[in-house]
């Protein structure tokens, strides 16, 4: 089937910051994106589980498919909320059916 | 001091702390009891709902007391205020960056509602009524430390960015939404709506705190366990004296308001209590450069338990002597 | 018409409502207040497991009626009718495409099981008895209107595929088999059934349908708020008006089967509710064509609440009137 | 016999057992019906703890019998010699490999708590007092089955590893951690206790075991409808057999104890039930050669059946004739 | 250590249509997949989140190891039922172990 | 913005030997993961679903991002634990931003 290249991205970030990282998606426009939960994980800032949580806390994983043109817009909306908080942002290459939708 | 260590004695064989304990010890022998995080929310919603709503029905068969104002305006003060007492503890036993020290500040103003909600157990164990308007103080509690802790940073210059949003955001916050709303749906249809959910928000409410606390032992266990050595000698004093000087603020305000007996423990349980929900969720977005570890590990590691089982009965034991109830 | 608004005016100020309108209200003023998926899951079980076990005991109590069949028949018939009433006043209202009209219309054939329970309620406050195997009627009442949306596209020729497996699985529907399972326990335990479980099953259930109640606030307000826009004053309309019309149709064959006057309301309340659970689902699979905002918003957004708040009152009163109870 | 049947059939017409007919029944027909796993970890959490803390609170009152020790002990030994048992007779029967028949042999040694829950409601339900401790037995027999059947592979040379730090996650499982903490609660808090939480711990429980067992049900019918054809007659008739040997020796044990006739049945249970939560997750890590499937669908969906409906009243009326009560 | 080569397929498609794909799936001989839940995401129907749903709603992510001379017939049977429906579909280059499980 | 090139290792794997497998892997001084729950999936050993589980079972999905040149000794730690057992490991080729943190 025909494919078109993409770039999918995925950001980890902390779920109060979830919100603020949508906005600032869709106000560089990138309006496609899925949000995975997270059940632990462990980083500069140590271990932690979902279990060990109160409130609204733990991370999400935030993942958006884009043209690859596209990329450095994200990459800058993205990084600008996640820079000072906790969390990681990775980029693969990506092929996607339907690139109308991208 | 017999009173009192034989009152704390008392308190501490409830089903209520007893789960505590537990949830505590499982947590540092590293057993994998957990409670699923929809359940422990499910929990809080429960907690909070019955909360609100018994308030409010106490204050429709009451009516609205002159000092409710009083009493309001007191809390805001507290929570504005105490931020900036814990802020100058702080400096001066610890040797915590300045953001570090304001954040754990802005826990100690704001409240801990399962806290309060021990008290109202506590209280209600004695046959000791308090102002039902209490629950109101509590949601007013919640977020203006916030702000001192804010504006503790700025006037250092290191940032503390007032997001915009996040004002609004701290005041539509769930816990504080839920709590003022099933206050106004009880005040609203009293007794008689009491009376409809009774079986469901009185009957099995200590049961659900037993488990809801349980959990909170084990969270709480996991974050001692997790943070050990992060924190000094120092910092932990701070989490055992700061609750005993709020108290003792709380006390004073109480008396001079005119407070029940009850509404004046309630008042000093408020004051001495530390967030560990609303505001390090605030924490993480308004001053993402402070450690989490360490304001959790205080609030919630340390003055909760301490509240739960040595706090609760030594406020109820000096507050009975100061008014003399 | 005073008697009416009085009741509908007592209606709004049961814990219920009022829980209902504060997740509203706190939706629409972005709170972050959020009941978890697995907890409401959980609550909605409850409630069909509760509701369906009392309709059961109640049928094994009474016995059943000669007109139980005549009943179940005319639930089939009003599921399988009203959509194509709905489809003929959506394409006369509105602009909406055919697949459109044609997938809201198997909404409002459905039915809504919490509202069929709020209805309950308020005849269980006004101590008015209804037939107990209402709960089979509603059971049986979910999924036909889905075949006559599927017909209502075919004819047009745009598709709407009959997937194989669909019907099959509409009818084990999670929904329906709880229902149904919980009836026939109910039915085969009978009261004694009842006493072992009564205080899980009875006693707080209205307290579990004001957190549930809260939820569905929750997200019929976040609902409106995503879709502000997309509905125009037809569609609305057609969203208070059709719940009238089907109450109406649901009264005459009510009264025609001879239902007491509670059965009469409930046939009216199944009848003007419309379905957000099962036919959303199916909607997906069988008219993935169909925009889910359109009728989401119109059943969740305003036919619940108005049936809630107004309408019930309103077919009670109606009620009463028409058949001098 | 006679009676033996009749009480079989009374057993089977309570909420508890069609329950639990109705999530099998909703499996098989390929239902899309579940209890989200939040929920079911809430409600198993909710049944421990409460089975422990009335357990507790029954000791407490009670008083510490000299069989106490004894009784444990004997649980100890059957949960150490029941697998041996099992895995002959598993060699015998069927063609399991080796590690395939050690870990089905584990479960056999080990408990299902939901089984002897539903024990204790039955005894309840015909008013036959059982020691209080029997909880705590039940906590005992939870973990020696594993070594045993690591035991067995090992003497087979097959590996069985035993990890390190298995047997101290063994000992900390969340349940029987739970158990056991609850139990001591009880203990401690005593009749007091029990008072301040008993609508929530004693009042709703059967109600709640009757939705835990509609999910034991679904697990289970899901379970069988995967993995049909994976079990041979020999491996069926085994978690048929197996439980009434266990059974026997239970008896026996009890007896010469000198256990009331309610203990002696929860022994029973107890001896026959298979565990189906904590083995099966030391399994996967000790043993995981082993098939899944083979020893969840005996234990699950064979064996807890068959004692929820057949085996409980059948080890009632056998201890019945036996001790003459 | 010896890796080999795959592609790594990921379908986010709403969970009504879980079990359909699945089938669609099995049917075209991918029997290994996992399945991620989504907590809530944007696209070209709007944004959503789980705590906004009633019922079986919401999206799940299906992610498959497979072959990849199997690629085409996967995105093939993926796509039938993708067509009509919510979902995007993307595919990465990936590395596996135990190239004999796929 | 500047990317680093890093590798992206994902472990599905049974939820009892989580504990393991992260301990396996901070030995092997991989101390940044993310862990994501799965709901359900299919492999050799068949088809299953969260809901058909009791207990603590079921799969979860452990995301490593490393650099490229740690990834054997990744590999390796991971083996170990997931030889014997139920799970699947696959690598990609990715970007990160910051690399200071992996
Ligand atoms: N190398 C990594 N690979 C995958 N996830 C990571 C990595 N580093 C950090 N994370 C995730 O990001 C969260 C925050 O990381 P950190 O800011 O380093 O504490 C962790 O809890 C993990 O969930
Ligand atoms: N570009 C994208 N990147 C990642 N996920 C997407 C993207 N577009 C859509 N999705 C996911 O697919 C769902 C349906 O998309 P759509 O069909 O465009 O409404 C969204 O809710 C997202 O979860
Ligand atoms: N080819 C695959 N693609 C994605 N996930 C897989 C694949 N094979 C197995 N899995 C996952 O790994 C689990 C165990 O696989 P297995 O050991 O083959 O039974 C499955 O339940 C899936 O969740
Ligand atoms: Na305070
Ligand atoms: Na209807
Ligand atoms: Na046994």
């Amino acid at each position: 089937m025909e494919t078109h290249t993409a770039k999918r991205v995925e950001i980890v970030i902390e779920a109060p910051l979830e919100r603020r990282l949508t906005k600032a998606l869709t106000e560089a426009g990138v309006t496609g994106y899925t949000i995975l939960p997270v059940r632990g994980g462990s980083g500069r800032s140590g271990q932690w589980s979902r279990a060990g949580q109160v409130g609204q806390s733990g991370m999400v994983a935030v993942v958006c498919l884009i043209k690859p043109e596209r990329l450095d817009g994200l990459l800058e909306a993205a990084f600008a909320v996640v820079e000072k908080h906790i969390g990681v942002v990775s980029i693969t290459d990506a092929q996607v059916l339907r690139a109308e939708r991208f | 001091m017999n009173e009192i260590l034989s009152l704390a004695g008392a308190n501490l064989i409830s089903p209520i702390i007893l789960s505590f304990a537990l949830g505590l010890a499982a947590a540092l022998a590293r057993s994998d009891l957990t409670i699923p995080e929809a359940v422990a929310k499910g929990m809080s919603i429960y907690l909070l709902f019955a909360i609100g709503f018994k308030g409010g029905v106490a204050v429709s068969a009451h009516g609205v007391d002159t000092t409710l104002i009083l009493t309001i305006i007191a809390g805001l003060g507290l929570s504005f205020g105490l931020p900036l007492i814990a802020f100058a503890l702080l400096k001066l036993m610890t040797g915590l960056s300045r953001i570090d020290a304001a954040a754990v500040a802005a826990h100690y103003g704001s409240i801990s509602i399962v806290t309060f909600v021990a008290g109202t157990s506590v209280l209600e164990g004695r046959l000791i009524e308090a102002e039902g308007y209490m629950v109101a103080v509590a949601a007013a509690m919640e977020a203006p430390a916030i702000l001192s802790a804010l504006w503790l940073v700025a006037r250092g210059g290191d940032g503390g960015k007032m997001e915009p949003g996040l004002i609004r955001e701290l005041l539509l916050n769930g816990s504080i939404v839920l709590l003022v709303g099933a206050f106004f749906i009880g005040a609203v249809t009293g007794e008689k709506g009491l009376e409809e959910i009774s079986s469901f928000i009185v009957a099995p409410f200590k049961g659900v705190l037993c488990l809801f606390l349980l959990d909170m032992g084990l969270i709480a266990g996991r974050g001692l366990r997790q943070s050990r050595g992060v924190l000094g000698l120092g910092a932990v004093s701070f989490a055992i004296l700061m609750p005993l000087i709020s108290a003792t603020i709380g006390l004073t305000l109480g008396v001079l308001i005119g407070l029940s007996l009850g509404g004046t423990v309630l008042l000093m349980v408020l004051s001495a209590s530390a967030s560990y929900i609303a505001v390090p969720a605030a924490m993480r977005v308004a001053l993402p450069e402070a450690n989490p570890s360490i304001y959790l590990t205080l609030s919630l590691g340390v003055t909760f338990p301490f509240n739960l089982t040595l706090g609760i009965p030594l406020y109820l034991a000096i507050a009975q002597i100061v008014t003399g109830g």
